[in-house]
């Protein structure tokens, strides 16, 4: 039996499945809904089924059609992919819930092709081998996530989706670009062959240089963050989580393998400036959310400032010090995605998300607030949360490398997440001074974003099962002393 | 046998009217103020001195006990709380008069406990209860006066608390057996001594109102009701006198310094009282000044029994009787002024005159009013509006908001793209020609 | 799992479990509430008791669960935790059984009783802890736990005053994370040893010692309310009396001073602490916390601001104790962690007492309240007699330790800084008791409630009674087996053997 | 200097260009197709790499690439036209406005 299981090729099931699920929704629109869930339930166990591959034989690489390099496609999952699998698993299964109950008819229609197709590309961005591959993936998931903004009404959202899609496509040429150089310098695209290929000459700098500024922008790290929160913020709230919790990370996902595998660079400059420009984004997306008046546009700075701790791994560049950013990345994904759920209700609820007119939410809404505070925990980074973990792991690193101004980064991220985010549960309490009319919320999606951040709550107990599965294929180099 | 009606009757003497101090106890007891003084009266009547440890309490060692000494204090003691009982007048069992006889049933057991008890914390324990429930005593009902006297006596009382306690800690340091006659041994070669003595001294001048801390004295005895005046010498002063006599190692040490200083302490209260004070002093408070009087011969013996311990050991037994004595004499003139009074023959007076002591509190009460109550939040205001001008004179809020709206024009962002495609076709020119 | 692994987690989950239900009921179901926090509360006083004897008996309960790499959570029945857990448990049921008396016909009482048992979960744990990393964890639950009982009445003082509390609390606890990561980084662990882990170290090490030393006091002196951390306290007094009785008077604030215990024994040992010479300005500081917290007291007319002030002050105490640095002076200052517990919990039932029934908030309306309430007032008198340090109570055998703990370790000053306090205490407590006992009554209180024949609910009554039996109790029956005092003994043997 | 590394230059130099048009024009149009002469770019400098050695057959993984490149660019186009069009039915402008601010 678990010979049978553990023989699935389950890469591959990854990135049918969900393409498959997509066309299914997209001809059956009428019974979209539940072909939908089950899709994503069908999704998550074969991400389980994968994760059990890899702890039995571990890191995996399958051809597809047995062509094998060059022209053929090569998936290749180790402990990293695995990890972005499972945070795109439970945020997708929490989502899919979610939006069950959240889309009209009229909608729903749209989002499920839309939202299963990204999660293909995700799935198959996340098991790529090789940059080209990569590449396509992007692109298909930059187009999706595009459509699924659009999805709102609203010139707002519109504006959004346009200014979403030109970045996108640009950050998507600019790595193209930087992928042609490379492959003329080593006549390969396969990562695996590039990092034994790998030397530094001009042209390896400049596509050093244009793929890392193509992926950071569409990261939206500081100063390129001009995008986010427009489209974060005017999203349908499914859609905000799904942006916020995986879409930005892909290009974070790419941009951390090759930065481990192929262009290993940490001790240089390079490595302290994103170090730098992470420190930045915390700061100045903390004190950017915290003068936000509106909930969701608040909640979307949080996730620029959440973003600059990614990159504050860089410079330490550490076994401890990636493990740790993975750790905030997926405790982030999630906790943020509970997170925007947990502000589509309130939206729904109160019809606005004016921060200070939100009225006893706490009274009446009280398990969507348990969700949001749940989820807040976890993005301040205070126990016991994945965040914490994950801030714990970049804290141990940045001191024992002696680099302790990250830890003091860290720290003073921390607390202004904990202000704008206490601002808010504040309000939560207080009753304000005009009532609004009260839209219903159904249970599903009050209890989709509590079990999420519950989830992100969760993740601060198991995380040395967690790094442990990180670490399959050893991803993060070696384990360094300090 | 006889030993355990000893040792009750030594818990009852204070835990009787303790019990009795609750008011839903003795809500069905004919005569409880009287009735509480009897295990006393029993007690009074054994023979021999007998004494009990009492385990787990405070630190382990404590004890009651009687011997000669203490029961000459507790029978004078007995006599005037008897006869402060029967002017004890409680005309309603549920309103005030209910707590007043509390009160003196309290201030009651502090006495009595402190003079059966055998170690110092034990005794400083009873003085503390005695202390608070006789001001309450002194003030209950009273007029303008009695309260007057009363927050004087309270400040005293406190100041002397501290000071007894310090010496309490500075015996505790020296040995762990804190029973007067271990005190006694412990304290003369032990190099805080000094400081001992000073503190005990001070601290029993503080409640006993030996000169020039007497002045409570004279406002509570020319105001307060016949019960109380009649206790204030065994309880505050006799009380302190005889805690005086346990705690100083008389006998044990010779100290000039300290001896010198009571004498010329006692030698002054008394030259005071007379020469300023009975001449010229109300009727009421010529108790008072008698009492000031006989502290301070009280001061001059202690003082000698410092000087010489040989004088003490020969004559230090005969002063219980003297208190006892004096304590009889002024009883007798209250009543007699009581007598008098309720035969109109003393006018009502009154003294407005603020005494230094009131005088510096209030000082000292409007200083820290204006420090912590105008200044401090003054400067905090001043602070904050500073704090508050740096923000607007900064403008960071709108900097934020320019910075923002600055980053949010994609033109800016885009322009550094523009640079690195530059710089990358000049890598690209370079690897070429590099190639080549 | 065993029976000594088992036990502290028991004890834990006897709050956790039952919080996590009350969320789910209904405001309509007292009986079920009530029912489910009393037997919560009367379990986990039973585990501790169980807990305490097996301490007492050389049993080792600890329970592990990894948790980072190289870092386990721990919990851990130590004597010093034991000793604080059993305060809390305790002083939780009668803290019980007064919020429901309460909180009768007020909204939300399923939020409050829910949160008010994950604060004393948070507090139970932050007790059992047996790392720092375990502490921090339990510190961080009790900030967030503590927040919606501030700001439970939401109003728009309590959001602000929630604001302050937050901004306090969230910041000491910052630099409390970031000192544990530093002190990790270096020692290699994080483990609470009886006389410290850390004077194996390299002398290199030593001034990043000292700033670790200074982060984790700011850290956990926020809680424990040392200048100039305090001001979130008296803030924070918004909230209803079971809340400042319970977590601002006993929970929140030990919380910290028990932080600082445990920071100067068990990470960094008192002798290694003293040789840095950290402990001499930490006792400075505590020394000036205690002066302005009286002092600022003296003139406060609100009367839970006064008690808050108070606590300011006492809670200093327990620290003053633990820095002065010798084995008489820590007995004091651990005796009083349980003592000044007592003695405040006393004062603040009966403050809120005061207010739910005759709606007294102000010293200057206190005018003869001795009358209308006397068993009440006399709670109260007892506990303001054993801040003040009056013998027998609780607070003289403190003040005692404290006293001749500083004598026998040399620093004499610190008797006038006890006396000072003393005088002090007298000075804003004694004019309280003589305004409620000897003036004249109003015509009218603010606001009346009637009891019938009683002179208020029993639930709010009896709590108090019982709590300043204790105080008296504690400080009578100072000698015996068993007895805080007794405890904190055996606690100092273990800390200070050869 | 091979005629190679010209059509490389010549490929990058389209992309520079296209960049400086998607920054200076606010016309949605000339944004889409600025990104697209971008991509054309992109693909002249594959084209032009793969043939790395004259005498050499040519590279066929970057013609692979390019094709699959084209296909993804005419996507985007349509979606992008697609999404131009709804903006200016519903902003009734032709360019995008600046983000909201409260």
């Amino acid at each position: 039996m678990t010979g049978d299981i553990v023989g699935i090729p389950w890469i591959v099931v990854l990135i049918v499945l969900p393409l498959t699920g997509g066309m299914a929704c997209f001809l059956f629109p009428t019974i979209s809904k539940s072909l939908g869930l089950i899709f994503a339930l069908a999704i998550f166990t074969a991400v389980v089924g994968l994760g059990w591959q890899l702890v039995e034989q571990g890191a995996q690489r399958y051809a597809i059609g047995g062509w094998g390099a060059s022209l053929g496609i090569d998936l290749y999952a180790d402990g990293l992919s695995l990890l972005m699998l499972v945070t795109a698993a439970l945020v997708g299964l929490g989502v899919s819930v979610y939006s069950g109950a959240y889309f009209s008819r009229e909608k729903a229609k749209h989002f499920w092709p839309l939202w299963l197709l990204l999660w293909a590309a995700l799935n198959a961005l996340f098991l790529s081998a090789d940059i080209f591959n990569l590449y396509v993936t992007l692109e298909l998931l930059g187009l999706a996530a595009v459509a699924l903004i659009a999805l709102a009404d609203g010139a707002d959202a519109l504006n959004s989706a346009m200014r979403y899609l030109l970045v996108s496509l640009l950050g998507s040429l600019f790595y193209l670009l930087g992928v042609a150089l490379l492959y003329h310098s080593f006549g390969s695209l396969d990562i695996a062959i590039l990092a034994q290929r790998m030397e530094p000459t001009p042209a390896v700098w400049s596509a050093v240089g244009l793929m890392s500024a193509g992926l950071l922008l569409k990261t939206a790290l500081f100063p390129m963050h001009f995008w986010l929160p427009a489209a974060h913020a005017c999203a349908p709230a499914p859609v905000s989580a799904l942006l916020s919790a995986l879409v930005v990370k892909a290009s974070f996902y790419i941009l951390l393998r090759l930065w481990l595998e192929v262009f290993a660079l940490t001790d240089t400059s390079l490595g302290q400036l994103l170090g730098l420009l992470g420190a930045t984004a915390v700061l100045w997306g903390g004190i950017q959310a915290l003068r936000q008046t509106r909930l969701k546009l608040l909640i979307a700075y949080s996730t620029v400032a959440q973003l600059g701790y990614l990159f504050l791994a860089f410079p330490l560049g550490t076994n401890i010090a990636w493990k740790g950013a993975c750790y905030m990345l997926l405790s982030h994904a999630i906790a943020k995605a509970a997170m925007f759920m947990a502000a589509g209700n309130i939206l729904r609820f109160c019809g606005h998300d004016r921060i200070a007119d939100l009225d006893r939410i706490a009274q009446r809404l009280p398990l969507t607030l348990t969700a949001f505070a749940l989820a807040g925990v976890s993005i301040m980074g205070l126990p016991p949360s994945g965040g914490f973990i994950g801030k714990w792991l970049l804290l141990e690193a940045s001191m024992s490398a002696g680099q302790w101004w990250w830890a003091v980064i860290l720290i003073l991220g921390g607390l202004l997440a904990a202000a704008y985010f206490f601002r808010v549960i504040g309000y939560a309490f207080t009753r304000a001074g005009l009532t609004h009319e009260v839209g219903v919320v159904p249970a599903r999606m009050e209890w989709a974003a509590l079990v999420l951040a519950l989830a992100a709550i969760l993740l601060g107990f198991i995380s040395p099962a967690a790094l442990e599965l990180m670490g399959i294929g050893t991803p993060f180099g070696g384990e360094r002393a300090g | 046998m006889s030993n355990i009606v000893n040792i009750f009757l030594l818990l009852l003497a204070p835990g009787l009217p303790l019990l009795l101090a609750i008011p839903a106890l003795r809500r069905r007891v004919p005569w409880p103020a009287h009735l509480a003084l009897l295990p006393t009266i029993v007690l009074l009547f054994l023979p021999g001195s007998f004494s009990v440890e009492l385990p787990w309490i405070l630190w382990g060692n404590a004890g009651m006990g009687i011997d000669t000494g203490a029961r000459w204090w507790l029978a004078i003691s007995v006599v005037i709380w008897a006869a402060s009982a029967s002017c004890l007048q409680t005309p309603d069992r549920r309103g005030a008069g209910n707590r007043l006889t509390t009160l003196f049933l309290l201030t009651l057991v502090g006495q009595i406990g402190g003079i059966l008890a055998t170690d110092m914390v034990s005794f400083f324990t009873f003085m503390t209860l005695m202390g608070y429930a006789f001001i309450g005593l002194l003030i209950d009902g009273g007029d303008e006066k009695t309260r007057r006297a009363g927050r004087i006596y309270l400040v005293l009382l406190i100041l002397a608390d501290i000071a007894l306690f310090e010496a309490l800690l500075i015996a505790a340091r020296s040995t762990d057996d804190l029973g007067y006659e271990a005190v006694a041994l412990a304290i003369p070669p032990s190099p805080s001594s000094a400081l001992y003595l000073s503190m005990v001294i001070a601290g029993f001048a503080l409640k006993a109102g030996f000169w020039p801390l007497h002045v409570w004295l004279p406002l509570a005895y020319g105001s307060a009701r016949p019960a109380v005046a009649l206790l204030l010498w065994v309880v505050p002063v006799g009380t302190g006198l005889f805690g005086a006599v346990r705690w100083l190692p008389l006998g044990e040490l010779s100290a000039p310094i300290a001896g010198t200083l009571l004498q010329a302490l006692g030698v002054a209260g008394i030259l005071y009282a007379l020469l300023f004070k009975v001449m010229r002093a109300q009727w009421k408070q010529l108790p008072a000044h008698t009492a000031i009087i006989a502290v301070g011969m009280f001061a001059m013996g202690l003082g000698t029994g410092l000087l010489d311990p040989a004088v003490w050991n020969q004559y230090g037994h005969l002063v219980p009787v003297f208190v006892a004595a004096v304590g009889l004499a002024l009883a007798i003139m209250i009543a007699a002024f009581v007598w008098l009074e309720k035969r109109e023959v003393f006018p009502s007076e009154s003294d407005r005159e603020a005494l230094w002591l009131e005088r510096w509190a209030k000082d000292i009460i409007r200083w820290g009013r204006r420090a912590g109550g105008d200044t401090l939040p003054e400067l905090c205001a001043l602070w904050l509006a500073r704090w508050d001008s740096f923000w607007q004179a900064f403008t960071w809020q709108e900097l934020f908001d320019a910075g923002e709206y600055l980053l949010q024009r994609w033109e800016l962002a885009i322009t550094l793209f523009l640079l690195l495609g530059m710089v990358s076709v000049a890598l690209l020119w370079l690897d070429a020609t590099s190639v080549l | 799992m065993n029976w000594e692994t088992a036990l502290p987690l028991l004890i834990v989950l006897s709050s956790l479990i039952p919080g996590l239900i009350i969320f789910f009921l209904a405001e309509k179901q007292v009986v079920a509430r009530i029912t489910l926090n009393m037997a919560a509360a009367l379990i986990k006083l039973a585990l501790v008791g169980v807990m305490l004897w097996g301490v007492f008996h050389g049993h080792h309960y600890e329970i592990r669960l990894p948790f980072l790499p190289g870092l386990d959570l721990v919990l851990r029945a130590d004597p010093l935790s034991m000793l604080f857990v059993t305060l809390s448990a305790s002083l939780w049921l009668a803290t019980t059984v007064y919020a429901i008396g309460y909180l009768e016909d007020s909204p939300n009482r399923s939020r409050f009783f829910g949160f008010f048992s994950l604060c004393v979960t948070a507090t139970v744990g932050l007790a059992l802890a047996g790392n720092l990393l375990t502490f921090v964890l339990f510190y961080e639950l009790l900030t967030l736990t503590t927040y919606p009982l501030v700001v439970h009445r939401g109003t728009e003082v309590a959001r602000l005053a929630g604001r302050k509390y937050l901004i306090y609390t969230v910041g000491g606890g910052a630099l409390l994370l970031l000192a544990t990561v530093w002190l990790y980084t270096l020692a290699g662990t994080l483990e609470f040893t009886a006389r410290g882990f850390l004077s194996g170290l390299d002398a290199v090490h030593y001034p990043a010692l000292i700033i670790i030393f200074v982060l984790l006091i700011a850290g956990l002196g926020v809680k424990a309310a040392l200048i100039p951390f305090h001001g979130w306290l008296p803030q924070a007094m918004v909230a209803p009396a079971p809340v400042s009785a319970l977590l601002h008077a006993v929970a929140v604030v030990k919380a910290g001073a028990f932080g600082i215990v445990r920071v100067v024994y068990d990470v960094f040992g008192i002798e290694f602490a003293a040789s840095l010479g950290v402990t001499l300005p930490l006792a400075i500081l505590a020394s000036a916390t205690i002066i302005y917290g009286s002092l600022r007291a003296l003139f406060q007319d609100d009367l839970k601001r006064r008690l808050a002030f108070s606590t300011v002050s006492q809670v200093s105490y327990i620290v003053l104790g633990v820095a002065v640095a010798g084995p008489i002076a820590t007995i004091g200052g651990l005796v009083h962690l349980v003592h000044q517990g007592v003695q405040k919990i006393t004062l603040f039932f009966c403050a809120g007492i005061l207010a739910e029934t005759l709606g007294i908030h102000k010293i200057s309306e206190m005018n003869g309240v001795g009358r209308r309430m006397p068993w009440t007032m006399a709670a109260f008198t007892i506990g303001a007699f054993g801040m003040i340090g009056a013998p027998p109570l609780a607070g003289f055998i403190s003040k005692w330790y404290l006293g001749l703990g500083a004598l026998d370790a040399g620093q004499n000053w610190v008797i006038f800084i006890l006396a000072a306090s003393s005088l002090l205490n007298a000075a804003y407590f004694l004019p309280i008791l003589y305004r409620a006992w000897f003036k004249a009554p109003p015509a009218s209180w603010p606001d009346e409630r009637s009891f019938g024949k009683r002179e208020t609910a029993w639930a709010l009554l009896a709590p108090a009674v019982i709590t300043a039996a204790l105080t008296l109790g504690l400080g009578l029956l100072a000698s015996m087996p068993y007895s805080p005092l007794e405890w904190v003994r055996f606690i100092t043997e273990q800390e200070y053997a050869p | 200097m091979s005629g190679v590394f010209l059509y490389a230059l010549l490929g990058v130099g389209l992309f520079v260009l296209g960049l400086y048009a998607l920054i200076i024009h606010a016309h949605l149009l000339r944004k889409i197709l600025a990104i697209n002469v971008m991509g054309t770019g992109v693909f002249l400098v594959l084209v032009a790499l793969a043939a790395g050695n004259p005498d050499a057959p040519p590279d066929p993984v970057p013609h692979a690439m390019v094709i699959t490149g084209i296909v993804v660019a005419v996507s985007a186009t349509a979606l992008a036209l697609i999404l131009m069009l709804k903006v200016s039915v519903a902003t009734g402008k032709n360019h995008l406005s600046d983000s909201t601010r409260d």
